[in-house]
């Protein structure tokens, strides 16, 4: 091999390991922090969401292939005071992640938070907004959750829609009803009250 | 039935009336007649009189050289050369010219003396007769027809076309003659019919001249199977047009980039068939022809049989001048296709089927807006091109794109700059392209 | 498991890299590249303005002929003697002196000398006038739309107020480019150096000329008598020729052409400096 | 010559007075008696049904923000034409159509600084800035719209009942769904009749289908409009809606609703028909209408929006210059050989 | 060394209106239209481009001599990589909500013209401290650009700057300032304002 | 049905260009020309195709496999660059003509953003292989439309009365900015 290419070779090479160090040792450094952010962020929802609990518990099951993860909310006294979990569907643009309480009885909501979403600014992200999530605390998952446009909600299960974000509200409301039907069916109740 | 015709084209307002219901006058006499050595496409001729000599009317004054494109010329009066210069043509530049002061004496083209039957002569001798009378296409381009009607052999052409469409708005000379001498019309038709060696003719006349195409077809019933059909068209300009015409009469496309006679057909102007007659029965050369001086700027519209040679200028007093006030624009030939004149000191020639004077409002304004695209220019092109964009690559010189937009297509019948509201000078952009391809090609 | 990590990217990185570099190493003995780099270079040397001065299509076009030896190294008329020293410097050939020519407007019939027949309506570009018979009386003159000044790259032109084009001669570099765009043919190119000319294109009799237009060559031959030399100006075509092969070029001609068509180190003076200069000011 | 270069070169004086010279131009010397502000003018005329029914179901908000709009288009071309120093010609009638069209796609409840906003934007941006009429390569009004909708998403689909409606149920002006979005986000129907004549929620000048229908009728007679562009737009609307019909007619409206929902038939006669921002060769101009009639479909139906007319032109205004480029008809006689 | 000073500040200045970045080189153009719906997001990472911009500039000069032509854009390319990477990190771990709504465009820096084009042009050729001062030049004007547009997007987007509402409930807050065609146009208009001022300077000059 | 629908959703409605801002470099600087725009908008398609199916297995299988996610980039940046020159090679080879027509585009793809931010997005989706190789073909082939239209509206202003200072890139960026306006009615069409 000539003189070149083994310059190449080297310096190449070189510049290879010596970027693969480098990052590996600030990865070393930044991950372990990266990973509290997350953690930090996850509790803080789960909390938002369940605002009596002071503590969590990960339920994961495996149901066809998909993994399927709730944390179960904690009181100081230890007793379970509902179920958190992770709602993830598609909205007006992009997905739209909402982390759901379930009140340990089943029936209502105990609140709700957006935590990822792609909707427009000013129209659909008011989904974000506290007036429109303040809506699902206490909201009736029986026989499923709905959306009304114009007029104030009459039924226990229902919230009022975003005038000019119809999709986006629809959206919320779809992926909340896909999500609790599945956390119905996976994880009866008397299962997590053990 | 629905009358025949081709794609697209325009209706624009004709204003035949103004001259189509007045026979043919003959006009005066000129005292001095101007004679361009070259009066149609192809070589000049060389002069055959200098400074000085005497002439009679009808004497060959210009003579065809080498070149097989070209038509000898004639005086047009008897008397004297003054000179021989450069002078203006109305088709524009300047051309060698022979300058005849006339004596006042005519010359009498009797009737049929020296008349000649059509079965007598071979196709050859007619060729011969009707170059040897300097006949060119008198439907405007003034192409040497004996070239036209000696295709080569490779060629065979089967059908004839005589053009009696006269689709130039103002414009009636043609069909003053259909009206008030068909049988001569019919008559130089079949002499060119033989010359090139078809069975079938056909005459096409737009459907607005309703008495020409009853007095034709008298004529034509009257000789009996003559192979010769008369269609009536739709009146619509550029109905005769070559390519347009064939496409209507005979249903056939030539392709672009060929002649008439790749199809098989030749097409020949009224005027033509008009002139052949008379070369052949009386051995008139062509020196005399009808003009129409039209147009809302003009007194007196007539229909005048002009001698070649004599000015605007003279011929415009005949009908009563024209209009003083306001602008004017003197053009030869119609309004659609006619070439403004810039003095009228020029002399009416071969290719001058109307003098058209048109004053006022009906002049174009000087002014253009931006195209907004409204698509009537590419609705109207008989050509199917998009004059307003090959008008653009013109005017900006980019000429490779012209080309392949089909730039050297263009027939320039000027329907797209009529049809324009925006008032575009298209036409003129696309001529400014195809002189800049044609320079470009040239180096 | 840091540790691990570490060895592990440094491992994987450093692996990649090295495939690369075989990688790169291998296309780049596989494929040499094809270009000349000297057409590069002498982009980089000529003015890259695509003027057409050294007809050709452009400057690769030269420099390709340049590298193939077709082109001579003073070629390129618009970058002048510096570009040409470049070229041979880079080159490694001699140099050869840029022949240096300056466009040359010969017509002075304007708006104020000659007569107008008519008015134009179309188009105001001088290839466009000239489909119709023009305004002027004068079929060989000077439309007056300014395609020459359009055409020229370089602002060496103007149109002045009398609907003449006035050629800069410090800024002229003779690409010709205005003499081609030119339809009338008003325009030629002559070596800097030379001082005389007929300022008329007309070929109309002088009878004729003398009326249409007050700066006309009538072809009188006053200058043919007064020429130093024996056919150094010739009339043609009723039109008084100079015969630069033989015009000594040392002298005024005459002094007593009726006209004043023919004339001698007229244009030196006109730069653009001194026409700017020249024009009134404009209000702002 | 381009407009740059032509600057260079100083308007050549003229000496004499021209009165008594023969004119000289290139042929063809005669025109035809047609030019812009007589079309422009003549669009204005045809839109005249759609605005008095407007102001019929809508009231006189329907006139504050016509004229609003009208005068702030006007504007704005006076004012970029008098920066630009070209010759102003604000009164070729062009702005005009463009700021009632725009106004007449707009909500009758819409704020007037709103429909201002969108003028300036229509014009100024949408228009001149490309250097005037002719230049545009999007629908003036409808990108102005499009503006709005991304400016004020909210006010822009906010609606209100026609007058009648509001009077019936006794207050004056009262929020509601447009027809589509009934459909759409209700799955309820709206009578055909109602749509026909107009008395329905939506956009001021959209809603009366057969007011609409007789300005382009007469712009078709006049021949001003170019039959493809409406034919072809409405008739892709219906084939494409009528295939989905079909295919489940509890769920899609049947084509006739289609073609008389929402903005369809002013886009259809009035939108779609803009020379400027339409192919100009046959071809083309179907690709055009038949195009924008699928995508309305595909964003009403699939769409997160409940309308898609305006989208529709737009995005098939982009497509123009290629239209025009790939479409260019054979020339007589290209396609045979001799 | 006054002539050397002189120099440096112009390899600095030239970055800042000359040949600032997105606007007169049309360089980085992605990352000025996508995180400038809001300044604070516009800063953030106009200065993580700045410091991919000068540690890859120092890097780059300082191998510029042992790099063959051949693998000289994979080497820069891997650097830069690098960089980001390390920028991504840090964000991530110390400021998470920048990192999220920077999403996938930190580590588009890698391929963000500027920083290759600074690299080949510049720093390939110069030593260390004309580099540092390009890439300080190169990356605080393409940070200003982008802290411009950020203003200019959200004032008319949210009515406010750095989350400070600055205009009254009065204004309806146009939201398109903040959808992708806002900020397509925002940019047009300012590249179109830079390129008026120049011409303007440029004429004044010459006068 | 899925393929179809990533397939749509990556060319229209989440066009690359339009509604995420990558690629915009080329999108302003070749996109004069329709035959520019269409040449390099297939090659950067190509491309895109290919470093979908080349990062794909890169990240699963190494990156992930290993633990060492955050090499993403640098892995992913070589083998972008690695292709790029790969196609440069093999065009070179097999068709100078195309090289021709071509070859001057090949390297302005390592820089597009569009390319890199493809193989993160589809990192980031956890499409499985199929589906990334859908997406980077639908990505090119939105990026490529995107470009066609941008040519075309450019040579048709060519002839247009642009003010002085909008010319070039500005006028360009606007008319981008028109186009997302209208893209923006695709919003919503497939949600997710
Ligand atoms: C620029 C723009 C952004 C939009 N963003 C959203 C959005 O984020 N969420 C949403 O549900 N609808 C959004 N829409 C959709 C419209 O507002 C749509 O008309 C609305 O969802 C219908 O709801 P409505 O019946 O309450 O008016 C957007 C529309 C536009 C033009
Ligand atoms: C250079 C040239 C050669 C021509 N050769 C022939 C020919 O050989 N045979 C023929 O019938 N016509 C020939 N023509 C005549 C054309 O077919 C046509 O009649 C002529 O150009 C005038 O047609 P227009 O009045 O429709 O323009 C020729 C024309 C030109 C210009
Ligand atoms: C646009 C256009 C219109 C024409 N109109 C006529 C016409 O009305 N009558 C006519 O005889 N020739 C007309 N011509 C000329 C014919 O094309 C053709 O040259 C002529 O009929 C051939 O006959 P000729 O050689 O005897 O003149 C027209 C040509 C063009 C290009
Ligand atoms: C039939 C017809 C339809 C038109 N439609 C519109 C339109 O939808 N929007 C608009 O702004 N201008 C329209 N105009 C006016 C004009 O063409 C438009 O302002 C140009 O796009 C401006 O360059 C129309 C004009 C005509 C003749
Ligand atoms: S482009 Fe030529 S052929 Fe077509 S309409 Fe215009 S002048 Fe006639
Ligand atoms: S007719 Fe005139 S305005 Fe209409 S498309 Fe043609 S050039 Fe443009
Ligand atoms: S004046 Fe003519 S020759 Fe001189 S630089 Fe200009 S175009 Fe070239
Ligand atoms: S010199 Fe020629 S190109 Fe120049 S203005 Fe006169 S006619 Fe036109
Ligand atoms: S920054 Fe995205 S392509 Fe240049």
């Amino acid at each position: 091999m000539n003189n070149l290419a083994t310059k190449m070779f080297l310096v190449l090479t070189i510049i290879g390991a010596v970027s693969g160090g480098i990052l590996a040792g600030v990865f070393h450094v930044a991950d372990p922090l990266i990973q509290a952010n997350r953690e930090k962020e996850l509790k803080e929802a789960i909390f938002v969401v369940l605002p009596e609990a002071k503590d969590y518990k990960v339920l994961e099951k495996e149901v066809d292939k998909e993994k399927i993860t709730v944390y179960k909310g904690i009181d100081a006294e230890g007793k379970p005071v509902g179920l958190a979990f992770i709602a993830d569907g598609g909205g007006f643009q992009g997905n739209i992640r909402i982390m759901v309480g379930l009140n340990i009885d089943y029936l209502k909501l105990k609140g709700i938070r957006v935590l990822e979403q792609n909707e427009t600014p000013g129209l659909g992200n008011r989904i974000k907004e506290p007036q429109f999530e303040d809506q699902f605390k206490g909201l009736e998952i029986k026989p499923k959750v709905e959306y009304i446009k114009y007029r104030k909600p009459e039924k226990p299960n229902q919230i009022q829609a975003i005038t000019g974000a119809t999709i986006s509200s629809d959206a919320v409301v779809k992926n909340i009803n896909n999500a609790v039907a599945k956390v119905l069916k996976n994880f009866p109740q008397e299962e997590v009250l053990k | 039935m629905a009358l025949k015709t081709f794609n697209h084209g325009i209706h624009p307002s004709y204003h035949k009336e103004l001259t189509s219901g007045k026979g043919i006058e003959k006009a005066a006499l000129p005292k001095k007649v101007i004679i361009p050595l070259q009066q149609h496409i192809g070589a000049q001729c060389k002069p055959l009189v200098k400074k000085g000599d005497a002439v009679t009317e009808g004497q060959k004054i210009g003579e065809i050289s080498a070149s097989f494109v070209t038509a000898p010329v004639h005086s047009s009066i008897s008397g004297k050369v003054k000179d021989i210069e450069k002078l203006p043509y109305p088709g524009g530049g300047k051309v060698l010219s022979v300058i005849i002061e006339g004596d006042g004496t005519t010359k009498e083209w009797g009737n049929g003396s020296i008349g000649l039957e059509l079965e007598s002569l071979t196709a050859e001798a007619l060729r011969n007769i009707i170059k040897e009378a300097g006949i060119v296409g008198m439907g405007g381009a003034a192409f040497p027809t004996h070239v036209k009607i000696s295709p080569p052999k490779e060629k065979k052409i089967d059908a004839f076309i005589l053009n009696g469409c006269e689709c130039e708005p103002y414009l009636t000379s043609d069909h003053r003659l259909m009206v008030e001498e068909p049988e001569k019309v019919f008559w130089g038709m079949k002499a060119l019919m033989k010359a090139v060696g078809v069975e079938n003719g056909f005459i096409g006349i737009e459907e607005n001249k309703p008495d020409a195409i009853e007095a034709l077809e008298k004529v034509v019933s009257g000789s009996g199977g003559s192979g010769i059909k008369i269609v009536a068209l739709e009146t619509k300009y550029p109905q005769g047009a070559e390519k347009m015409l064939i496409k209507a009469v005979v249903n056939r496309k030539v392709p672009v980039g060929k002649l008439p006679m790749d199809v098989g057909v030749v097409v020949n102007n009224v005027g033509t068939a008009f002139a052949v007659y008379e070369a052949m029965k009386y051995n008139k050369p062509l020196i005399e022809r009808v003009v129409t001086v039209s147009g809302n700027g003009i007194q007196e519209p007539k229909n005048l049989l002009v001698r070649i040679g004599t000015s605007f200028e003279d011929v415009l007093n005949q009908c009563g001048g024209i209009t003083k006030d306001g602008e004017r624009e003197v053009l030869n030939g119609g309004p659609m296709m006619g070439i403004s004149q810039t003095i009228l000191d020029v002399p009416v020639v071969k290719g001058t089927s109307g003098i058209t004077v048109i004053a006022g409002a009906e002049i174009k304004p000087n002014t253009y807006q931006p195209c907004i695209r409204c698509a009537s220019c590419v609705e109207v092109c008989p050509v199917n091109l998009m004059p307003y964009k090959i008008g653009d690559l013109g005017r900006l010189y980019r000429l490779d794109e012209f080309k392949t937009w089909g730039g050297l297509v263009c027939i320039e019948c000027g329907c797209c700059s009529y049809t324009c509201p925006s008032k575009r000078p298209l036409l003129q952009w696309i001529r400014v392209g195809k002189v800049k391809v044609r320079e470009r090609e040239k180096v | 498991m840091t540790g691990n990590i570490v060895i592990i990217s440094m491992a994987s990185m450093g692996g990649i890299g090295a495939a690369l570099s075989l990688f790169l190493a291998y296309a780049d003995k596989k494929l040499k590249v094809e270009e000349d780099p000297r057409i590069e270079a002498l982009l980089n040397i000529l003015p890259n303005t695509n003027c057409g001065g050294c007809g050709r299509a452009g400057c690769r076009v030269f420099a390709e002929a340049l590298i193939q030896g077709t082109a001579s190294v003073a070629g390129c008329v618009a970058g002048g003697q510096d570009v040409a020293d470049n070229i041979a410097k880079y080159l490694g050939v001699e140099s050869v002196k840029a022949n240096s020519t300056v466009a040359v407007v010969l017509c002075r019939g304007g708006n104020k000398e000659t007569v107008r027949n008519a008015v134009y309506k179309g188009e105001r570009t001088c290839v466009a006038a000239n489909l119709t018979g023009g305004e002027k009386a004068c079929v060989y003159s000077c439309l007056g739309y300014g395609d020459c000044v359009r055409a020229c790259q370089f602002d060496a032109m103007a149109m002045n107020d009398n609907a003449l084009p006035v050629v800069f001669h410090d800024v002229c570099n003779g690409c010709g480019a205005c003499a081609r765009a030119c339809p009338m043919d008003i325009i030629e190119m002559h070596p800097v150096e030379r001082k005389l000319f007929n300022y008329c294109r007309n070929k109309d009799k002088g009878a004729v000329a003398r009326k249409i237009c007050t700066v006309s060559c009538i072809a009188c031959g006053l200058c043919v008598k007064d020429c130093a030399v024996e056919g150094g100006i010739e009339l043609k075509d009723n039109l008084a020729v100079i015969n630069y092969d033989k015009c000594p070029q040392d002298d005024q001609p005459t002094k007593r052409c009726p006209t004043a068509c023919i004339l001698f180190d007229e244009e030196e003076k006109m730069t653009k400096e001194a026409y700017y200069a020249s024009l009134p000011r404009k209000a702002v | 010559m381009d407009e740059k270069a032509q600057e260079k070169v100083s308007e050549k004086p003229v000496q004499e007075k021209s009165i008594e010279k023969l004119v000289v131009s290139s042929s063809p010397h005669f025109l035809r008696d047609e030019n812009i502000p007589k079309i422009m003018h003549t669009v204005v005329l045809a839109l005249l049904p759609a605005m008095a029914a407007s102001v019929y179901f809508f009231g006189l908000r329907a006139i504050g923000l016509i004229v609003i709009s009208v005068a702030a288009c006007l504007m704005t071309e006076y004012i970029v034409q008098k920066i630009r120093e070209k010759p102003v010609t604000i009164w070729d009638g062009s702005a005009i159509i463009t700021g009632i069209l725009l106004a007449l796609t707009l909500p009758p409840s819409f704020p007037y600084y709103g429909a201002a906003l969108g003028s300036v934007f229509a014009i100024g941006i949408g228009k001149q800035l490309f250097g005037g009429i002719g230049y545009n390569i999007f629908n003036p009004a409808l990108l102005g719209r499009a503006f709005l909708q991304a400016t004020y998403p909210v006010l822009i689909t906010t609606w209100s009942e026609p007058l009648s409606k509001a009077a019936k149920a006794g207050v004056d002006a009262v929020t509601a769904a447009t027809p589509l979005a009934l459909m759409k986000f209700e799955g309820k129907m709206t009578s055909h009749l109602d749509l026909f004549f107009g008395n329905v929620a939506g956009s001021m000048g959209e809603t009366s289908a057969i007011a609409i229908l007789i300005g382009g009728l007469y712009l078709r007679y006049r021949g001003y409009i170019n039959w493809k562009m409406p034919l072809g737009y409405l008739g892709s609307m219906a084939f494409f809606g009528g295939v989905f019909w079909l295919i489940n007619p509890a769920k899609y409206p049947d084509p006739l609703f289609h073609i008389l929902a929402g903005g369809a038939m002013l886009g259809a006669w009035f939108m779609v028909t803009d020379m400027v921002t339409s192919p100009v060769t046959p071809l083309g101009q179907w690709i055009f209408a038949v195009g924008a009639g699928f995508l309305a479909i595909l964003i009403r139906l699939f769409g997160g929006l409940p309308e898609g007319v305006m989208y529709s032109i737009l995005l098939m205004n982009a497509f123009v210059p290629l239209l025009n480029k790939h479409t260019r008809p054979k020339f007589f006689g290209e396609d045979i050989k001799a | 060394m006054a002539d050397n000073n002189q120099n440096l500040w112009h390899e600095f200045k030239k970055g800042l209106w000359q040949d600032i970045p997105p606007f007169r080189l049309v360089l980085g153009t992605c990352p000025t239209l996508a995180v400038t719906n809001s300044v604070i997001n516009g800063i953030a990472m106009g200065l993580a481009t700045l410091f991919v911009l000068l540690c890859s500039n120092i890097t780059v000069s300082a191998v510029r001599k042992i790099v063959p032509g051949q693998v000289r854009i994979a080497a820069y390319v891997v650097i830069i990589a690098m960089y980001v990477t390390v920028a991504d990190m840090y964000l991530a771990a110390e400021y998470p909500p920048i990192s999220k709504a920077l999403g996938p465009y930190v580590p588009l820096i890698v391929v963000n013209c500027i920083i290759l084009g600074r690299a080949e042009a510049f720093a390939q050729k110069n030593p260390i401290v004309p580099s540092i001062m390009d890439a300080l030049g190169m990356g605080i004007g393409f940070t200003m650009s982008l802290t411009v547009m950020g203003i200019i997007r959200e004032l008319f987007g949210f009515g406010s700057i750095l989350d400070i509402k600055l205009l009254g409930s009065w204004f309806e807050p146009w939201i398109v300032m903040i959808l992708p065609g806002g900020a397509f146009l925002v940019f047009g208009f300012l590249v179109a304002l830079v390129n008026y001022i120049s011409r303007k300077k440029a004429e004044t000059v010459c006068h | 049905m899925k393929l179809i629908l990533i397939f749509i959703s990556a060319s229209l409605i989440n066009n690359f260009v339009l509604t995420y801002f990558l690629g915009i470099c080329p999108f302003l600087g070749v996109s004069n020309k329709t035959e520019n725009a269409l040449n390099m908008g297939l090659a950067t398609t190509f491309v895109m195709t290919l470093t979908a199916a080349a990062t794909w297995p890169i990240y699963t299988y190494i990156l992930v496999k290993f633990n060492v996610p955050f090499l993403e980039y640098v892995a992913f940046i070589i083998a972008i660059a690695a292709l790029v020159q790969l196609v440069e090679m093999y065009i070179r080879k097999s068709s100078p003509a195309i090289y021709r027509a071509m070859g001057i585009y090949l390297p302005l793809i390592t820089t597009n953003c569009a390319v890199l931010g493809l193989a993160l997005f589809m990192v980031l989706r956890d499409y499985d292989y199929i589906e990334s190789i859908i997406f980077g073909f639908g990505t090119g082939a939105g990026f490529t439309l995107a470009m066609l239209m941008m040519s075309g509206i450019r040579e048709e202003l060519e002839f247009a009365d642009v003010p002085e200072a909008f010319q070039g890139v500005s006028i360009t960026l606007i008319i981008a900015g028109m186009m997302a306006l209208a893209f923006m009615g695709f919003a919503g069409l497939i949600r997710g």
